[in-house]
């Protein structure tokens, strides 16, 4: 797709912008490297100036100009209230309550939106095959779990931004990193001191939100221009939507210009 | 109490093959020339520990001085994958390695534990996690006044523990400052520690509450101007984000590598 | 959030009967003015909280304020005993007193894990000690890894935390500088959190690593110049010592010391 | 006594001076309030100017001009190369084992070095009914462990300095707050990561050791013009006396001239 006017517009900024809504000033937001750090800078520099911006490398309150490119950048130490150190982030700020969202990236997701950073295993293991057998099997190597485990119990609530595929969305994720309602959708019940969890599931198709008694995902606005079909193709499980199907508002002016001169800053410095 | 030495110096007597090491550094104040000293002097089946175990330990294992590699997020930041360490998990090449992997509240609490002198770290993690599945290294406690499970994790505490700063004074006292991520605890934590500084100054002029170690908690320290690079040091010099990008295809082969291993860091001296 | 208001107000909408407060500061910022405006509010059967119940707390204990003192080292420092304290323990006079005694060690654990959210805190303590006949909430716990039996009490969760501070800035984000003692650890602890400081300024001037509590971390910010006297406040006034040695006299009389409670509190208003 | 030249000098002086000779230049010492604090800063302004203290107040490698009042007087941070919290300073510093020397004080103390601030009994109670019984029924009550529990267990060895007297040294201590070699002085034996507890009790009598063997405090050197009569009348046990009993060194004219100095710059500072 070409962009050039700022009528028109990306899947992946339509998710980036969307991805943002979610955030607003009153919330603490613990941010994920990637997709999730440039959602949430965007709603800081457009709806929700007052957002506070934390990353697990200890940077409190922090307002980069352009995005990290990794999650201790200079910028981030230097725009933030105050840097404490790694340990007291996640036992103070983190453990301690502090954490309204979470804001995670991922490489696969479930039904029951469990995350896994670990392993694509080597043979898509049958059910109840997975975790150490994946694990012991790996086709391919992920970075792990860097603090989405805690993250996702520790705060209040969890959001989560990922592009939409077959291979990312599936049935089963491989390897449980990080919880999401558990393999069978009750892994929170009986937890005590646990938040939430995922409560919105932000894609370059649609938003999808867990289903209040089965926690199992379900489309509940469809980005302008996306059909149930590509949504459904895009899915590893056979996806539901919700009865009262909304469409996702498009991207503003406003929030598109923003987006690209950020990408645009952070690409001259990076390169730099 | 802290000697002054060369970088070169400071790995030959700090560092024995076997120990387990932890070089620590969140993104900021990667100690790299301490690395780099460690594959020149071809320290053999070291245990390494790190949080994330970037682009160094990368150059590390790839350089074949690693048995066991103990870790919660293994990546090039913003990149991609650390191609030679997945070389080595996957083809062992150029020699085989184990793994312990955690989370980084894990980590973090376990480094935090070691500075506290503790055996093991408590905390509130790996809740509906199937990591426990696959590291044996997490337990469970029961507090007894609740009867919460709280999940619980050995102590880090390395043989050696070395860190970059950005100042000592003439004394061996050490200003970090900026992005501290877990170097204070590596150092209280481990047996011996190396920490390698931009520069050596009268006075650190550091406010009350710094985060100072008094030369009597570290056993070295070394002057290596750049000894971050191509990470950061807070006041000094940026992070060099083309080197990490151009990593990538640096380390994708064997052959590009051990050819980057000779002219950068066999074919250099001591820092 | 939080919301600036008069130290009057702060007390009236966040300090109830029947609360349990920790008023923190290590010898340090110990936040005098605020607990003159809780005895002046008449607040009863408070469970009061602090490792070091000094002035600050033989004050409030002989007001009748407090049903239970939870504590690790109570004493007048560098003068003698805490004389409304005694008479409040021996006698029940102005009325009975419970306590639970700690060690320092216990209590600084206890406050850094109820800040970490944590049930209970884990050290090496105890040891040998006897004050484990005298406080139930003393537990031990085996550690999984090596088997060593480890001292554990439960974290330190205060409905209200009250500190004293330096300054905070417009928003309400406020610096602590010097002896830091348990305060932050206090305010993340706490469920409701009043900080007072000497003044608001434009910028807080923080170095990256100062101990700075966000805006959103403490329910009422309020202006109290001087409020930490006769304890003192790094950078703008000394301790005043006289008035540690004079309150001996004061306080081993209950007449002088209600004569005190009249023209020292009661007769003046909100700071 | 009076005393005015420096070749006399107070029993309490003696002691002062003597306790301070305990530390050397390489120790890292974290000083109790009081009697450790004046002597730990005389060996600082005498014989060991890199001596490192410590106070609990967080204050490291402090150098105060004048004596703290209180353990975290302004001159203690004013004067350190950096000061840390206090859930900090007993988790990383002390109970992290950097500390070579703890140096206490304490209202009694026993043939077995154990330590009591916490109460003195109603009724001396009969042996085995201290600790709670006596806990239960004070007559006096102290100030409590403070720091002294685990800087006992925590610290390499442990230094004491206290006014020799019969109600001091008591045969068995009503409560035992901290300890020394336990009530039977086989308490250190078997407990693991300990330090080796009392090696030295300094009075303005004498200085006293544990036994190697029995951990029993005994008399291994008189100060001077102190009589073993003396010491036998002000200790409420059996006391004994090494083989070699030694004489304690008198003050140099230095280190009365330090000490009187820093006391008058202290009276003066704590009287402004």
């Amino acid at each position: 797709m070409t962009v050039s006017g700022t009528t028109q517009y990306t899947p992946s900024e339509m998710m980036t912008v969307t991805a943002a809504r979610a955030l607003t000033s009153d919330m603490t937001c613990f941010v994920g490297i990637g997709l999730p750090s440039e959602a949430a800078n965007v709603a800081r520099m457009t709806h929700a100036p007052d957002v506070t911006l934390i990353y697990e490398s200890g940077t409190v309150q922090t307002k980069p100009d352009i995005l990290p490119l990794s999650i201790g950048d200079g910028e981030l130490c230097e725009s933030a209230l105050t840097t404490v150190s790694v340990p007291e982030m996640f036992r103070y700020w983190l453990q301690g309550g502090h954490i309204d969202v979470g804001f995670l990236g991922t490489a696969q997701i479930d039904r029951f939106a469990n995350l896994n950073t670990t392993v694509i295993a080597a043979n898509h293991p049958e059910s109840g095959k997975q975790g150490a057998h994946s694990y012991a099997n790996p086709k391919v190597r992920l970075p792990g779990g860097g603090g989405a485990p805690e993250i996702s119990t520790n705060a209040k609530e969890v959001f989560i931004t990922v592009k939409h595929s077959k291979r990312t969305f599936v049935e089963q994720v491989d390897f449980v990193t990080t919880i999401g309602f558990g393999r069978d959708g009750k892994g929170r019940d009986n937890a005590p001191n646990i938040g939430k969890g995922p409560t919105v599931v932000i894609t370059d198709l649609c938003i999808l939100k867990p289903d209040a008694n089965t926690k199992e995902l379900v489309v509940t606005s469809l980005h302008p221009g996306v059909t149930r079909e590509q949504v459904i193709e895009a899915t590893g499980w056979e996806i539901k939507f919700a009865e009262n199907l909304e469409s996702t508002p498009a991207p503003s002016e406003k929030e598109l210009i923003i987006l690209r001169e950020l990408k645009e800053r952070t690409a001259k410095a990076h390169s730099a | 109490m802290t000697q002054f030495m060369t970088l070169s110096e400071a790995i030959a007597t700090q560092v024995n093959d076997g120990d387990s090491l932890a070089l620590e550094g969140f993104t900021h104040l990667i100690p790299f020339a301490a690395g780099h000293e460690i594959i020149r002097q071809q320290r053999k089946s070291l245990t390494l520990t790190r949080m994330t175990p970037d682009v160094i330990y990368d150059q590390l294992v790839g350089a074949g001085c690693v048995k066991k590699l103990v870790f919660s997020w293994g990546g090039n930041p913003g990149v991609g994958s650390l191609h030679r360490v997945r070389d080595a998990i996957e083809h062992a090449y150029p020699c085989p390695i184990e793994t312990v992997e955690h989370s980084h509240a894990a980590m973090a609490n376990a480094y935090e534990a070691g500075a506290a002198g503790l055996p093991m770290a408590l905390f509130r993690g790996y809740v509906g996690s199937e990591l426990p599945q696959a590291n044996d290294d997490i337990a469970w406690v029961t507090c007894p006044f609740t009867g919460e499970e709280l999940s619980a994790v050995p102590a880090i505490k390395p043989d050696v523990g070395i860190i970059h700063a950005q100042k000592a004074d003439r004394a061996g006292n050490v200003l970090i400052e900026g992005i501290v991520g877990v170097q204070k605890e590596v150092v209280l934590a481990s047996k011996r520690s190396i920490v390698t500084v931009e520069e050596i100054v009268d006075s650190l002029e550091a406010t009350p509450n710094a985060c100072v170690l008094p030369a009597w908690t570290i056993d070295v320290v070394a002057v290596v101007e750049g000894g971050a690079h191509p990470s950061y040091a807070h006041g000094y010099y940026p992070r060099d984000n083309n080197y990490y990008k151009q990593w990538d295809a640096i380390s994708r082969d064997r052959d590009s590598f051990n050819q980057w291993l000779e002219s950068h860091v066999f074919a250099k001296g001591d820092a």
